[in-house]
Parts: C-alpha cells; sequence; structure tokens
C-alpha cells in the first residue's frame, strides 16, 4: 500500500475533528481545551506539510514552521491567562468560568 | 522484498544488540567507577567485595534488584507509575542509535542527528514527569517539578550552545560535527591538524556553559536536588523500588553518558586523534572516543565529588540569568565573528 | 430676489434660533423667557421669508420653482430644492403653524424649556425641508429625521403614558419608511438618479412600479395613517403635549398625503391606477370604522386623533381617485386639516391647561363662562364636520366628487362617514360646551386670555376665509395638479397601448 | 533577493517598522521608567508612535506591493488602517483616565495595543495568506493578554480566558481553511489563488477551506455564529480594553476580510457571497434581539457591534465596488460611533461607585448631565441608524450595494432588523430623558469630552462633510477592483 | 530501500530493541521477586505520619513560569537551528534577520528579568 496525500488529509481530518469535538464536548477541564486547540493546529500542520511534499512546494512547510511558533505562543499565552484565572477563581472547571452569561 | 529489507534488517538488529549490550556493560563499569573515583577522594575503598577489585559489583546489584518486592504504592496510578522508568530508561538508551562511535560507526547516520538527540532527551522529562504524577505522594510530586523545571531551564542553554556549534560547522549530522573539527581554528591559524582545532578551544565559553548545562540537565551533583537525600529523600523516585527503581538510575547514567559523548562530538572532536599524524592515526578511532568519553566522565565524577550541592534559587537563577544571556550573546558574537573574518 | 437661495434659507432658519437657545441656560425664568422669545422671533421670522415664496409663486408654471441645486455627500445624491404647486403652500402651512405651538406652549411647558424649544426648531428644519426637497434622498432624510425631535417631545412632555406613546410612533414610522428607503434606492439604480424632477420623468417599469408603489405605501400608510395602522396616531396624539399634537395633526400627517401624491401617483401611475381599489377600501374602512371609534371617546383629544384619521381617509381616497376634483381636493382637504385639527388640538389645550383633564365628562356648559371660547371652537368643529362655509367643506366636497366620478360605491359608503364625523363632533361640543355647567371646579375658569385669543383667532379667520375663498389655493395648485394628472393618464394610456400592441402581436 | 528589494520593501512599511521598533523600546522604556511614572510615559509615548505611524503612511510613505506580493499598501489598506490607527489612539488616549482613577497602571497596556495595532496594520496589508496568518495572530495574542490584563479581577481573567480558547479554536479553524486552500489551489498569495481558481473547475477542497477561513474571520469580526465571545469579553474586560476591542480590531478584521474575498476569492463569489448572506442576516437579528434584554452598557454594545458587523457585511455580500466602498464608509462611520459611546462610558462615574456601567445608571441623565446625556443620544439616534445622522449614511451606502446586487430579501431583513435594533437604542434614550434622574456623573475628563465633542459633531455633521469622505472611500475601494 | 527508509530504519530498530531489553528489565521482578504486600508497605511516604490530603496539590506558580519561559526560548532555539546549519548560504539577509529576532528575543528577556520573572524567591 501507497501513502497517498489522501490518507495525509484523512488523519489530520480526524485529528481536526476530534479537536473541535474535544472543545465543544469536553465539559469539565479548560486544560483540555487547550490540549484541543494543539490537537487542532497539529492537524493543520500535518495538513501543510503532506501538501508541500504533495505540491514539491516549499511555502507549506514554511507555513508550518511559523504556525508551530504561533501555536506555541498561544499555549504560553493561554496557560497564562489560565493561570490567573486559577488564582482568581480557585478552578479551572469549564463551568466556572461562568460569570457573565449571556 | 528479501534482500532490500530483511537481509539489512537483520544486519542492523545485530549492530543494535551488539551497541546497546556494549553500553550496558560499559554502564555497569562506569558506575563503579564513579563510586570508585567519589570513594578515592574521599579515602575510602568503595566497592571490592564481588568479583576482582570488586568489578562485579553493579552486575551484583542487578541481580538484588531484581530479586527485589517491587511495590506500587495503594494510591499511584499503575500505568504510569511502571511506564515512567521504561521511558526514561528506553529514551536514554534510543538517543545512542545516531551517535557516531567512530567514521561511520552510527547505527543510523541520520543527517538531522543533532536534533534527534536533542528531541530525545527533551523527552527524558516526561520519564520525571509521570513519575512524580503517578506516585500520588508529595515528596515525588515536588521533586518531579523541580527536576522538570530544572530541565527545561538548562535545555534552553543547550539548545544556544548548540547552535553556535552549528554556526561553525553547517550541518546537523553528528558525523559531519566531527568531521569538521579536523580542520578549526587551529588549521586557520596556521597549525597542522591537532586538538587544537577542535570546538573547545574556538567555543571555549560555550564548551564549559555544555558541560556545567550537561550536569544540570542530567541532575548530577552539584545539581542533584531532585535526589537531595536531605530535602526530597530521593525526588520523584521515591515510591519505587526493585527494578523499576533500578531503570531510572540506568537511564540517569545513561543520559550522562549521552552528555559526555555529545561533549565529546561537539567539542573534543569526537573518534579524531588528538594529533593527525602516526602514530596517533594508527589508533582506531573509537578507541579515542572511549577515551574521551572516560575523561569526560572523569570530570563529572570529580565535580560530584568535591562540589558542594547547589539551592535550588542558585541554580535557577545560574540558569536563566548567567548561561542563558551568556550563550544568547554567544550567539551573536559567534555569528558576527564569522561573517566579519568572512569563514560563513 | 432671484438667486437668493430662499428655500434653504426658510429651512434653516430655525436653526440658527437654536444655535442662539444654545447659547442661553435656562436656569432662570428670565432665561426661559428669552428662550421663548427668541423661538417666537424665529419662527415668526420664518413665517414672514416664507410668505415670500407665495408672493414670488409663479401660478401659471406647473415645475419647480425656486430651485437650487448643488453637489451633495456622494456621487447621484445632490442637494437640490425647489417647490411646485403641489408642495408651496404646505411648506406655508408649517410656518404658520409653528408661532402658534411656540405660543401654545408659553406658559404649559415650564421644564425643559430650552430643550423643548430646540425640539421644536430642529423639527420645523425637518418638515420644511420634507416639503421643499427635490431630492428622493434629501427628502427621506427630512422625512425620518424628524422621528428624533418627535420622539423626544412626546416622551420628554407628553403625558402620562408618553414612553409607550412614543416608542410605538417612533417604531410604527420606522417600520415604515425603510421599506421605503429599499425603494428609493432600488429607484436610484433603475433611473440613476436621485433627483425628483427627473424620477417624475422617468418611466419604472412596470413590475418594478408594483413594490416600489408597495414600499412607499407602507411608509406613507403608517404617516397618514391608514387604517390599520393608525393605531399609534391616538396614542401619539393624546400624550403628546397642546404644541406636539398640533403639528402631529397639522403637519406630520400631511408628509404622508404629500408623498402619496408627489411619489406613488406621480412616479408610479401604473401601481397606482391598480392598487386605487385597495386604497380605496382601506380608506372607506377607515372613514367608517374610526368616525365610530371617535364616537366612543370619552377623551377629548382620542376623539379628535380618531377623527383625523377618519379626514386622512378622504384625502388618501381623494388622490387615488387620480382626477383633479380628487386630488385638488385633496390637497385642499390637508390644507384645511392643517388648521383645523391643529386648531381644534389647540381648543383642547386651552382647557387642558385650566384642568389638566382630557376627560369629556369632567366639562360641560362651557359656553357660560367661555363664550368667546365656545365661539373659537364652534367654528372649528363646523368645520371638522365639513359644514359649507367653513373650510373643511370644500375640500371634502371636492373629494367626495371626485370618488363619485371615480368609483360610486365607495363614494357612497364615504359619504356615510360624514353624517358619522358631524354626530361625534357635534356630541362633543354638546358635551363640553352646552349642557349645565354644574362642576364647581369649572366656574373658576377664565375666557380666552390675550395670547390664547392671538392663537386661535388667526385660525378662525382663515378657516371662514378659505370656506367662503378657496380660489388662492386652487390657483396655487392647479397647473401642477394638471401637469400631474396628464402625465398620470398618459402613462395609463401608453401602458395601455403597449399591452394592445401585445395581444395583437400575439 | 536584491538590496533593491529589500529596500523597497522596507520604505512600504515603515508604519509597521514604527510601531515594531517602537513597541520594543516602549517596553524597555516601561521596565527602566520608575514604576510610578511608567504607565504615562509610555502611554504618551505610544499615542505618539500610532501619530508617527499614521501621519508616515498617510503623507510620506508611498502605495505599492513588497515582499514578493506578500504586503500591499494600496489605497484600500491606508484607509482602513487610518481607521485601525485612529481606533487605537483615541482608545489608548481615552484609557488615561481611567488608569489614573481605578489604578489600571500597567505601562504593558499601551505596549500591547501598539503590538495589536501592528498585528492589525499587517492584517489589511495582507496579501498572503501567510502575512494574514501572522498578522492576524500578532493581533490576537496581544487582544487575548489585553482582555485579561486585569489580572486580580475575576471578570477580566475570564474574559481574557474565554476570548482565549474561542480565538485559538477559530484560529484553528481558520487554518485549517488556509491548509485546504493551499493544498487544493498550491498558493498562499491572493492573487496566485484567484489565478487558480479562474477558469478551471474549483475543487470541493477549495470549498471547505474557504468556509472555514469565513469562519475564522468572522469570529474576529464577531460575527454570528462566531460571536459567543463579544458580550462576556465586552463586559469582562476593563472599559478601555472594550473600547480598544469595539474600534480597532474590528476595523482591521474588516479590512482583511474584505480583501480575502474580494481578491483571492473573486473567481468564486458565488460561493462566498451565499455564506456571507447567512452571517450577515444572523448578525443582524441577533445584534438586534439579543440586545433587547441587555442590563450592562457594555454588554448592549456588544450585542450592538455584532448587529453592526452584520450591517457592515451586507455590503461585502454585494460583492461591487458600491459594497466595498459601503463596508469602508460603515467601518469609518462606526468607528466614530463606536468611539464616541465608549467615550461617554468610560465617562460614566460616580463619586462612590466609580465606574458604572447599569443602563439603569443613566436614568435622568438629560437633568443632571445635559451635555453628555445629548452626546449619547446623538449616538444612539445614530447607531439606530435615524437621518441625518452618520449611522444612516452608513447604512445607506450598504444598503445601496445590496439593492444593486439584487440582493433584496437580505436587504429587507437587514431593514427590518435595524427597526427592532431601533427598539434598543431607544431605550436608552428614553432612561436619559424621560426617567427620573438617579444622580448625575462626576465632571468628565478632558480627553473623554475631547472625543464625545469631535464624534458627536462628527455624527451630526456628516451631511456636510462626507462628500469628501465618500470620494476617499470610493477611491480606495477602487484599488481592490 | 529507499533514502529516508534507509536512514531511518536502524532507528527503529534501535528503539524496538531498547524497549525490548527495557520491558524484560521491568518484567523481571514481577515474576521472579519475592511479594508480599501489606498496607503500610504500600501507603506513599510521608515524614513518619500518614498522609493527609492530596499529593496532587497546588503549586507554585513560578514553575508555569518556568515552562512558559522555556517554551517561547526553545522555540527561538529551533529556529536557530535551520538558520545556523544554512548560515553559510543565506548572505547577509539571513545573518541581519536573525540578529533582528535575536534582538527582539532579547529586548523580551531583558523585560523578564527587570519584571522579576527569573527571581526564584
Amino acid at each position: 500500500m501507497t501513502i497517498t496525500i489522501s490518507h495525509y488529509l484523512t488523519v489530520s481530518a480526524l485529528l481536526f475533528v476530534i479537536g473541535v469535538f474535544g472543545i465543544f464536548l469536553n465539559r469539565k477541564n479548560v486544560i483540555v481545551i487547550l490540549m484541543s486547540v494543539e490537537l487542532i493546529l497539529l492537524a493543520v500542520n500535518l495538513n501543510f506539510v503532506a501538501f508541500s511534499a504533495h505540491l514539491e512546494d516549499l511555502v507549506g512547510q514554511v507555513f508550518a514552521l511559523f504556525v508551530l511558533t504561533v501555536a506555541a505562543a498561544e499555549a504560553a499565552i493561554g496557560l497564562a491567562i489560565l493561570v490567573v484565572f486559577y488564582r482568581n477563581r480557585g478552578s479551572i472547571a469549564v463551568e466556572d468560568v461562568s460569570m457573565m452569561k449571556g | 522484498m528479501f534482500e532490500t529489507y530483511v537481509v539489512p534488517g537483520l544486519i542492523i538488529l545485530l549492530q543494535t544488540l551488539v551497541l546497546l549490550v556494549s553500553l550496558l556493560v560499559f554502564t555497569a563499569f562506569i558506575l563503579y567507577a564513579d563510586r570508585k573515583i567519589w570513594a578515592a577522594v574521599q579515602s575510602r575503598r568503595g566497592p571490592n567485595v564481588v568479583g576482582p577489585w570488586g568489578l562485579l559489583q553493579s552486575f551484583a546489584d542487578l541481580l538484588k534488584f531484581i530479586l527485589k518486592e517491587p511495590i506500587i504504592p495503594s494510591g499511584a496510578n499503575k500505568g504510569i507509575f511502571l511506564l515512567a522508568p521504561f521511558v526514561s530508561a528506553v529514551l536514554a538508551l534510543a538517543a545512542w542509535a545516531v551517535i557516531p562511535l567512530d567514521d561511520g560507526w552510527a547505527i543510523a547516520s541520520v543527517n538531522v542527528g543533532i536534533l534527534y538527540v536533542f528531541a530525545i532527551s527533551s523527552l527524558e522529562v516526561y520519564g520525571v514527569i509521570m513519575a512524580g504524577w503517578a506516585s500520588n505522594s508529595k515528596y515525588p510530586f515536588l521533586g518531579a517539578l523541580r527536576s522538570a523545571a530544572q530541565m527545561v531551564s538548562y535545555e534552553v542553554s543547550i539548545g544556544f550552545v548548540i547552535v553556535t556549534v552549528l554556526l561553525a560547522v553547517g550541518s546537523l549530522n553528528l558525523g559531519d560535527i566531527v568531521l569538521a573539527q579536523r580542520d578549526g581554528l587551529g588549521t586557520r591559524l596556521g597549525l597542522p591538524n591537532t586538538f587544537l582545532d577542535w570546538h573547545w578551544l574556538g567555543l571555549f565559553p560555550m564548551f564549559v556553559i555544555f558541560f556545567i548545562s550537561a550536569l544540570a540537565e542530567t541532575n548530577r551533583p552539584p545539581f542533584d536536588l531532585v535526589e537531595a537525600e536531605s530535602e526530597l529523600v530521593a525526588g520523584h523516585m521515591i515510591e519505587y523500588s526493585s527494578t523499576p527503581y533500578m531503570m531510572f538510575m540506568l537511564g540517569e547514567y545513561i543520559a550522562i553518558l549521552l552528555m559526555c559523548a555529545l561533549t565529546v562530538i561537539l567539542f573534543l572532536g569526537g573518534w579524531l586523534p588528538p594529533f593527525d599524524f602516526a602514530p596517533f592515526t594508527w589508533v582506531p578511532g573509537v578507541f579515542w572516543f572511549v577515551l574521551k568519553l572516560c575523561f569526560v566522565f572523569f570530570l563529572i565524577s570529580m565535580v560530584k565529588a568535591f562540589v558542594p550541592r547547589y539551592r535550588y534559587d542558585q541554580l535557577m537563577r545560574l540558569g536563566w540569568k548567567v548561561f542563558l544571556p551568556i550563550s544568547l550573546f554567544m550567539v551573536f558574537a559567534t555569528a558576527a565573528f564569522l561573517k566579519l573574518m568572512g569563514w560563513a | 430676489m432671484a438667486g437668493m437661495p430662499i428655500l434653504s434659507l426658510v429651512t434653516f432658519l430655525p436653526l440658527v434660533g437654536v444655535l442662539i437657545i444654545l447659547f442661553i441656560n435656562d436656569d432662570s425664568e428670565i432665561a426661559k423667557r428669552n428662550i421663548r422669545m427668541v423661538s417666537l422671533l424665529t419662527t415668526g421670522f420664518t413665517f414672514a421669508i416664507s410668505l415670500l415664496i407665495w408672493i414670488g409663486f409663479d401660478t401659471s408654471d406647473p415645475g419647480f420653482q425656486f430651485v437650487e441645486k448643488a453637489e451633495w455627500l456622494d456621487s447621484g445624491i445632490s442637494y437640490h430644492m425647489g417647490v411646485d404647486g403641489i408642495s408651496m403652500l404646505f411648506v406655508i402651512l408649517t410656518t404658520f403653524l409653528m408661532p402658534l405651538c411656540i405660543l401654545a406652549s408659553w406658559d404649559a411647558v415650564q421644564t425643559r424649556v430650552k430643550a423643548y424649544m430646540i425640539a421644536f426648531l430642529v423639527l420645523e428644519t425637518l418638515m420644511i425641508g420634507v416639503f421643499c426637497a427635490l431630492d428622493i434622498v434629501l427628502f427621506y432624510v427630512f422625512f425620518e429625521g424628524g422621528l428624533i425631535p418627535m420622539f423626544i417631545i412626546i416622551g420628554v412632555w407628553g403625558g402620562k403614558r408618553r414612553v409607550y406613546a412614543s416608542f410605538k410612533f417612533f417604531l410604527y414610522t420606522l417600520l415604515g419608511s425603510v421599506l421605503m428607503l429599499l425603494a428609493i434606492m432600488a429607484m436610484f439604480f433603475n433611473a440613476g438618479t436621485t433627483s425628483i424632477p427627473d424620477l417624475l420623468a422617468h418611466d419604472f417599469p412596470a413590475s418594478m412600479q408594483t413594490w416600489l408603489w408597495l414600499a412607499f405605501f407602507a411608509s406613507f400608510a403608517v404617516k397618514m395613517p391608514m387604517w390599520p395602522v393608525h393605531t399609534w396616531l391616538p396614542d401619539a396624539h393624546v400624550e403628546a403635549p397642546t404644541a406636539g399634537s398640533v403639528i402631529l395633526a397639522g403637519i406630520l400627517l400631511k408628509l404622508g398625503g404629500y408623498g402619496l401624491i408627489r411619489f406613488s401617483l406621480a412616479m408610479f401611475p401604473l401601481a397606482s391606477a391598480e392598487f386605487a381599489g385597495l386604497v380605496f377600501t382601506l380608506s372607506v374602512i377607515a372613514i367608517v370604522y374610526t368616525s365610530l371609534v371617535a364616537l366612543m371617546q370619552e377623551d377629548v383629544k382620542k376623539l379628535i386623533a380618531y377623527s383625523s384619521v377618519a379626514h386622512m381617509g378622504y384625502v388618501t381616497m381623494g388622490i387615488f381617485a387620480a382626477n383633479h376634483q380628487g386630488v385638488d381636493g385633496a390637497i385642499f382637504q390637508m390644507l384645511s386639516h392643517g388648521l383645523v385639527s391643529g386648531a381644534l388640538f389647540l381648543c383642547v389645550g386651552v382647557i387642558y391647561d385650566r384642568m389638566h383633564t382630557r376627560d369629556i365628562a369632567a366639562y360641560g356648559g362651557l359656553v357660560q363662562i367661555m363664550p368667546r371660547y365656545a365661539a373659537a371652537f364652534m367654528v372649528f368643529t363646523m368645520a371638522n364636520v365639513g359644514l359649507p362655509g367653513t373650510s373643511g367643506f370644500v375640500g371634502e366636497f371636492l373629494v367626495l366628487m371626485g370618488i363619485f366620478k371615480a368609483n360610486t360605491w365607495f363614494a357612497v359608503i364615504a359619504t356615510t362617514g360624514v353624517i358619522l364625523s358631524a354626530a361625534y363632533a357635534l356630541w362633543l361640543y354638546r358635551r363640553v360646551i352646552f349642557g349645565v355647567l354644574e362642576k364647581e371646579s369649572l366656574k373658576a375658569m377664565l375666557d380666552l386670555s390675550p395670547r390664547e385669543r392671538a392663537i386661535l383667532y388667526p385660525l378662525v379667520v382663515l378657516t371662514i376665509f378659505f370656506g367662503v375663498y378657496p380660489a388662492p389655493v386652487f390657483d396655487v395648485t392647479s397647473a401642477s395638479v394638471d401637469a400631474l394628472l396628464s402625465d398620470y393618464s398618459a402613462a395609463l394610456d401608453a401602458a395601455r397601448a403597449a399591452a394592445d400592441v401585445a395581444m395583437t402581436a400575439n | 533577493m536584491s538590496a533593491d528589494f529589500l529596500s523597497q520593501g522596507l520604505a512600504l512599511s515603515i508604519p509597521e517598522l514604527i510601531l515594531a521598533a517602537g513597541a520594543m523600546v516602549l517596553l524597555m522604556v516601561g521596565v527602566f521608567v520608575p514604576a510610578d511614572r511608567a504607565n504615562a510615559t509610555v502611554t504618551g509615548l505610544a499615542v505618539a508612535l500610532l501619530i508617527a505611524a499614521l501621519g508616515w503612511m498617510l503623507f510620506i510613505g508611498g502605495r505599492g506591493e513588497a515582499f514578493a506580493g506578500a504586503f500591499v499598501q494600496d489605497g484600500f489598506a491606508v484607509f482602513m488602517k487610518a481607521l485601525t490607527l485612529i481606533g487605537s489612539v483615541v482608545a489608548l488616549a481615552m484609557s488615561v483616565g481611567f488608569a489614573r482613577a481605578e489604578k489600571f497602571d500597567r505601562f504593558e497596556f499601551p505596549v500591547l495595543i501598539v503590538l495589536a495595532t501592528l498585528g492589525m496594520l499587517l492584517m489589511v496589508s495582507a496579501n498572503s495568506l501567510l502575512t494574514l496568518y501572522m498578522g492576524l495572530e500578532l493581533q490576537s495574542l496581544a487582544l487575548y493578554v489585553v482582555a485579561a490584563i486585569n489580572r486580580d479581577s475575576v471578570r477580566s481573567t475570564e474574559a481574557g480566558l474565554k476570548y482565549f480558547v474561542l480565538g485559538a479554536l477559530s484560529s484553528g479553524m481558520m487554518l485549517y481553511g488556509i491548509s485546504l486552500i493551499y493544498g487544493f489551489t498550491g498558493h498562499v498569495g491572493f492573487a496566485e489563488i484567484a489565478a487558480a481558481l479562474t477558469g478551471g473547475e474549483r475543487s470541493i477542497g477549495v470549498l471547505f477551506g474557504l468556509v472555514f477561513l469565513i469562519a475564522g474571520l468572522a469570529f474576529k469580526i464577531s460575527a454570528v455564529p462566531f460571536h459567543m465571545w463579544t458580550p462576556d469579553v465586552y463586559e469582562g474586560a476593563p472599559t478601555p480594553v472594550t473600547a480598544f476591542f469595539a474600534a480597532a480590531p474590528k476595523m482591521a478584521a474588516m479590512a482583511m476580510f474584505v480583501r480575502v474575498v474580494m481578491d483571492a476569492f473573486a473567481p468564486v463569489t458565488a460561493d462566498w457571497r451565499q455564506i456571507v448572506v447567512f452571517i450577515a442576516i444572523a448578525s443582524m437579528l441577533l445584534g438586534a434581539f439579543a440586545a433587547i434584554g441587555q442590563r450592562n452598557i457594555k454588554r448592549l454594545m456588544a450585542y450592538s457591534s455584532i448587529g453592526h458587523m452584520g450591517y457592515a457585511l451586507v455590503g461585502l455580500a454585494a460583492g461591487t465596488l458600491v459594497g466595498v466602498k459601503g463596508v469602508m464608509l460603515y467601518m469609518a462611520i462606526y468607528l466614530v460611533m463606536t468611539l464616541g459611546t465608549f467615550a461617554f462610558i468610560l465617562a460614566m462615574r460616580r463619586k462612590d461607585e466609580g465606574n458604572v456601567e447599569n443602563i439603569d445608571d443613566l436614568a435622568g441623565l438629560s437633568a443632571t448631565n445635559p451635555v453628555m446625556a445629548t452626546v449619547l443620544t446623538i449616538m444612539m439616534f445614530s447607531l439606530a441608524g435615524i437621518p441625518p445622522l452618520a449611522g444612516f449614511w452608513a447604512k445607506w451606502y450598504v444598503f445601496l450595494a445590496a439593492i444593486e446586487a439584487g440582493l433584496y430579501p437580505l436587504a429587507i431583513i437587514g431593514v427590518l432588523a435595524s427597526v427592532v435594533g431601533a427598539y434598543y437604542y431607544l431605550r436608552i434614550i428614553k432612561l436619559m430623558w424621560f426617567d427620573e434622574s438617579v444622580g448625575g456623573f462626576l465632571p468628565v475628563a478632558a480627553e473623554l469630552r475631547l472625543v464625545m465633542g469631535v464624534s458627536g459633531l462628527f455624527v451630526l455633521g456628516y451631511v456636510l462633510i462626507g462628500g469628501p469622505i465618500a470620494a476617499t472611500a470610493e477611491a480606495a475601494a477602487r484599488t481592490l477592483f | 530501500m529507499d533514502a529516508v527508509i534507509a536512514s531511518y530504519l536502524p532507528i527503529i530498530i534501535f528503539l524496538l530493541v531498547s524497549a525490548g531489553i527495557g520491558a524484560a528489565l521491568l518484567i523481571a521482578p514481577f515474576i521472579v521477586a519475592y511479594k508480599d504486600p501489606d498496607p503500610e508497605k504500600l501507603s506513599a511516604y510521608e515524614c513518619g505520619f500518614n498522609a493527609f490530603d492530596d499529593a496532587r496539590m497546588k503549586f507554585d506558580v513560578r514553575f508555569y513560569l518556568v515552562a512558559i519561559l522555556f517554551i517561547i526560548f526553545d522555540l527561538e532555539v529551533a529556529f536557530l537551528f535551520p538558520w545556523a546549519v544554512s548560515f553559510g548560504e543565506i548572505g547577509m539577509m539571513g545573518f541581519w534577520s536573525m540578529m533582528v529576532f535575536l534582538t527582539v528575543l532579547t529586548v523580551g528577556f531583558i523585560y523578564e528579568w527587570k519584571k522579576g520573572a527569573l527571581e526564584w524567591d
């Protein structure tokens, strides 16, 4: 069996869907949401790299590098915000992120 | 099919077994050496019962560990609890796949070798964290956190150090890094090919930083706060016994050896002889490599013997406020220097 | 006088008053008095200048006069002003009623006088602007802008349910006019211009006319108001302060009628002909139904409000009868109603200021202590009924004639409205003015003060004057109405001819 | 890569470079200046920087493409960047009084604003998906922090957290879309994508990518159904931050939205139009209906902004020159209105309670602070779109475009939503004018007075000054065609 | 055998073998060692008295800080790697780009330092 572009796409689509579901169905912990976000970015990167190889075009890999960086910055900021939130609220359960309702 | 996959596969398997077995045996003696050196500094005799001069002490220890009762604390998360030592040991071993012992003597000569090593050694922090968390006990937890913070702090400096080496070399392949040291600073200054070409001279500050960071990275004294007997008892390993405990120790020593090997490859010319002429060139490269390895390990062992342990805040300050700025600056400086001299 | 932008001057003069008022603090009685004086002078001066328009108006010219045009805002839209026979008199009506309104609020409004006067002056600018605008976007801006001051006027100085009334007024009107806005845009793209004279000359495709007509109708029907979207009006009239009611009944309702003539009838003749039946039906229902409702009212203002709806029913019928009598009558009826209903609200204001109730039952026998008031009130009541010799008669009669020509059955039913209006108006008059003066509180009431006389007497004079001698009005309107109707029938003929051609071609 | 190429690119992006270098300097100034003066100093310098960037862009900087077509500085970009910068400057200037009164003195705030603005400028100038993504993330990362900047407040940190989670999700979705577009067209440059989409059969992959991309973009302008963060963030974040959120990022995100669909996806207009129409309708309706029950004025403004983004999208849905011009004018006018309103909200200060945010606190304001009440009344009528105020003209331009493009149902739903929307604006006016006073506000700080005054005059006087503005917008919009 | 597999297959084999050794070591005592568990033996270690609350407690926020700083700096290193490797080929533009980048990084570092993010106590 040869691995074609569609296999990569399927895997990354699956990852993406898992990530999105992780965000929407997860009712427990904000950390899980952060992880789901990372999963989505992972799917994206997989896409980029696969396409890059498929198209024999370097831009995709460059893009993936950028995504990687931004993902790290995002994780850092997300964690930081989560920490200050925890300090104020004493919990990071999703159901407690509810001072404001709307 | 058979010729393309199975035959080379079997050959590789054989090489792997040879390397791993010799590595493990080597580690056993290194352990022994460590204890002996330490004992000598403290005017003790060290292990001297099992086998001649106690040479077989490590093997006796192995048997003892295997026969000890393995305890899994009732509150622990069993799967992760057992996975942690496994991860530590296997990752430590895995990094050796790309280490070249001689010209072409690497199980896998991948062209991102240094990245691979860097990645694998970054993963080692997982073993620690898993152990600390899975034990469900306070001391391991604290120990694991401290250890993780310590490891990641120094990893940054190590990264910058490696970058300076790469600037001088221009390749990620470990073999190329070694070969590039054949013509280094010394040659450029008009000297023949000697140990002066190696990076330790040209990148001396980085060599020092790398060496010290390697100690911190592997939780060696004087940075062994994780196991700090007086404070944290044994860090993340408190709850372990039997071979799981042994595997942590094994992983630690193999990681130390790996750091020694990296030091050798990055700064001490790998398998290159100290003088590139006969009779030194007659000696096989692997001999030089092991010799240098032992030398570096000797240094590490001596450090353990006579440098007092750091406090945790001192450790973090050293990492973030001394090493990081220096190594960052060195990246600037090295790049600028290379550009100025037209060497790159 | 040529070259002087007289229309702009009249339109924006009130804003000068606003500027002056802005610099007066309304913290003392003297300051309030100053504010009132400034407003009165501004409106009076505006009225005086607006008379110059009438004087300078060329009655033989069916087109637009005093035209001003300038680039404005963006490609397509322009600042374009002008009046013709149809719109000119509404300008005069507006400027005429404004000083009366200011006078009527002289003592009635004691709180936030500054804001009140500013709102009225701004409203005046916007109302004049509506009648003068020759660019359809400009028209819309003035038309809609009027909501802002009126909302504030009703809401701040109104009665008990002012909040409800002001919201209802605002949202109803807005809802209607946003659809018109879309229609305006569609017209812009079809005709490539927003200039009213150009749009009048433009023939919109028949299918498009239907939609455009409906959109415009949505706006004007609410503004008129027509049954069944009239329900904001009783609330707004009842809750508004006296002057607010006068403006509402006297001018704002006329915006709808003016719009129907200017846009619906003139620009969409085919659709107008098509929908005339619908309009007649709604109007007839309005006339009969609201007259009946008026009969049931216990509140003076509400009664007059419902009577306004009924009278506006004649206007719409007259307009869509689309003949000379009908349109002339509608215009005359609107002008007359502007005077009469305004006057009636002023009359109510007179007694409301004294008794602070609008309950019909609270009054009775006023003729004994307030003869002058009774006399003036009588004239207006008669005019409201449409008695010959008052201005109300001329308009109503012409409209009914027009409708007879268009559709006999509707005319017959509409005529019953005249009888009903006589019933409620006279009944109101009887209960308030005649009867026994038995309530102690009423006995202390004084007759009209000089200020009130200054307000009501000119209206009495005009009501009778136009009832006896309507010619000045028809002189002004006839040329423009002629042009309008000839265009209208030409368009219908052309469409019919085109349909015939299509038939024969098949 | 010739030096020419580089220097030309650098010359074009000088406004961005000013901000980038400036932010670094500000950060250093912030840490080295004594703490009690840090915020004031840095805020002042940040305002100066932003103004410098604006001035350079308008009066000195050139126009053209740079960096291999990844960056473009055309008329459209300049127009929208000017709006963005104005929004940032004013929002920053308005924070001064608040910072003093509420002990909200972190010098990081102005620095982050500068960084976020830099990201926005990049977004506006982005002519490739890569630039777009980088600008967007620079903006978003700064905004996440800004939302949570009051780190001792549960509400602020919760706002930050919500914004972060949803923002990260949306940029993830957008990235996924970008990756698909890249994969199926083989390019990330807008012009190349457009070229690749022209003529040939468009693949389902590109359409999927487009949907995800638009979802991400819609999040940034807080259009339904990606609006969930808006009310909470508006309410939770400190008011100057909310003012900033309401002003600058909306401009940049809308500009980016316009450029992406008009440039890169012009060949598939029919496809994205459906989505934009749907988003526009949903936003207008939700903005109108959900705002009715709100009691917190910041929250109300959040729903209002959702609605207004819906109106702006009406212009985009048309996809014509008139439409783009409409969007630009809409955003310009909305910027002024929203800044004016937030100047007012920042001025809602009582002696004992500090800043108040409840709508009920406005009751009877016309008696106690008539000038403030008048300004807010003008703003509310303008937001409701009543002529002759500026808000009406904003709606005029976008609906004009919709009618021109034959999108009648969209236009009809839009105007009906605006009637519903008028209700809640009227409610505020009613509170101020019709109700009994519950006590006035403290005297207003000078900078807020200035903002209120200028925006009030703009809104009132748009009928007089609108011509040149519209002409500028039209000329700018032409650069996209 | 294609080049990628040729260079990575050994790594996989190596990993598998080391995993095998590890697994063997891990499992061995469970098979051969003497076992006599009792509650005292299995309870967590805590200075002589019983553990009194959950071991996975709150811990110092500075660990988060270190983690965050690490992420940032490690990523810079990830960028520096390819830059360093191709240093000879990217010319002055490549050099200056990275210098600018590192300057930005340094500014951030100074900021952290001055804000006390690097103080451990």
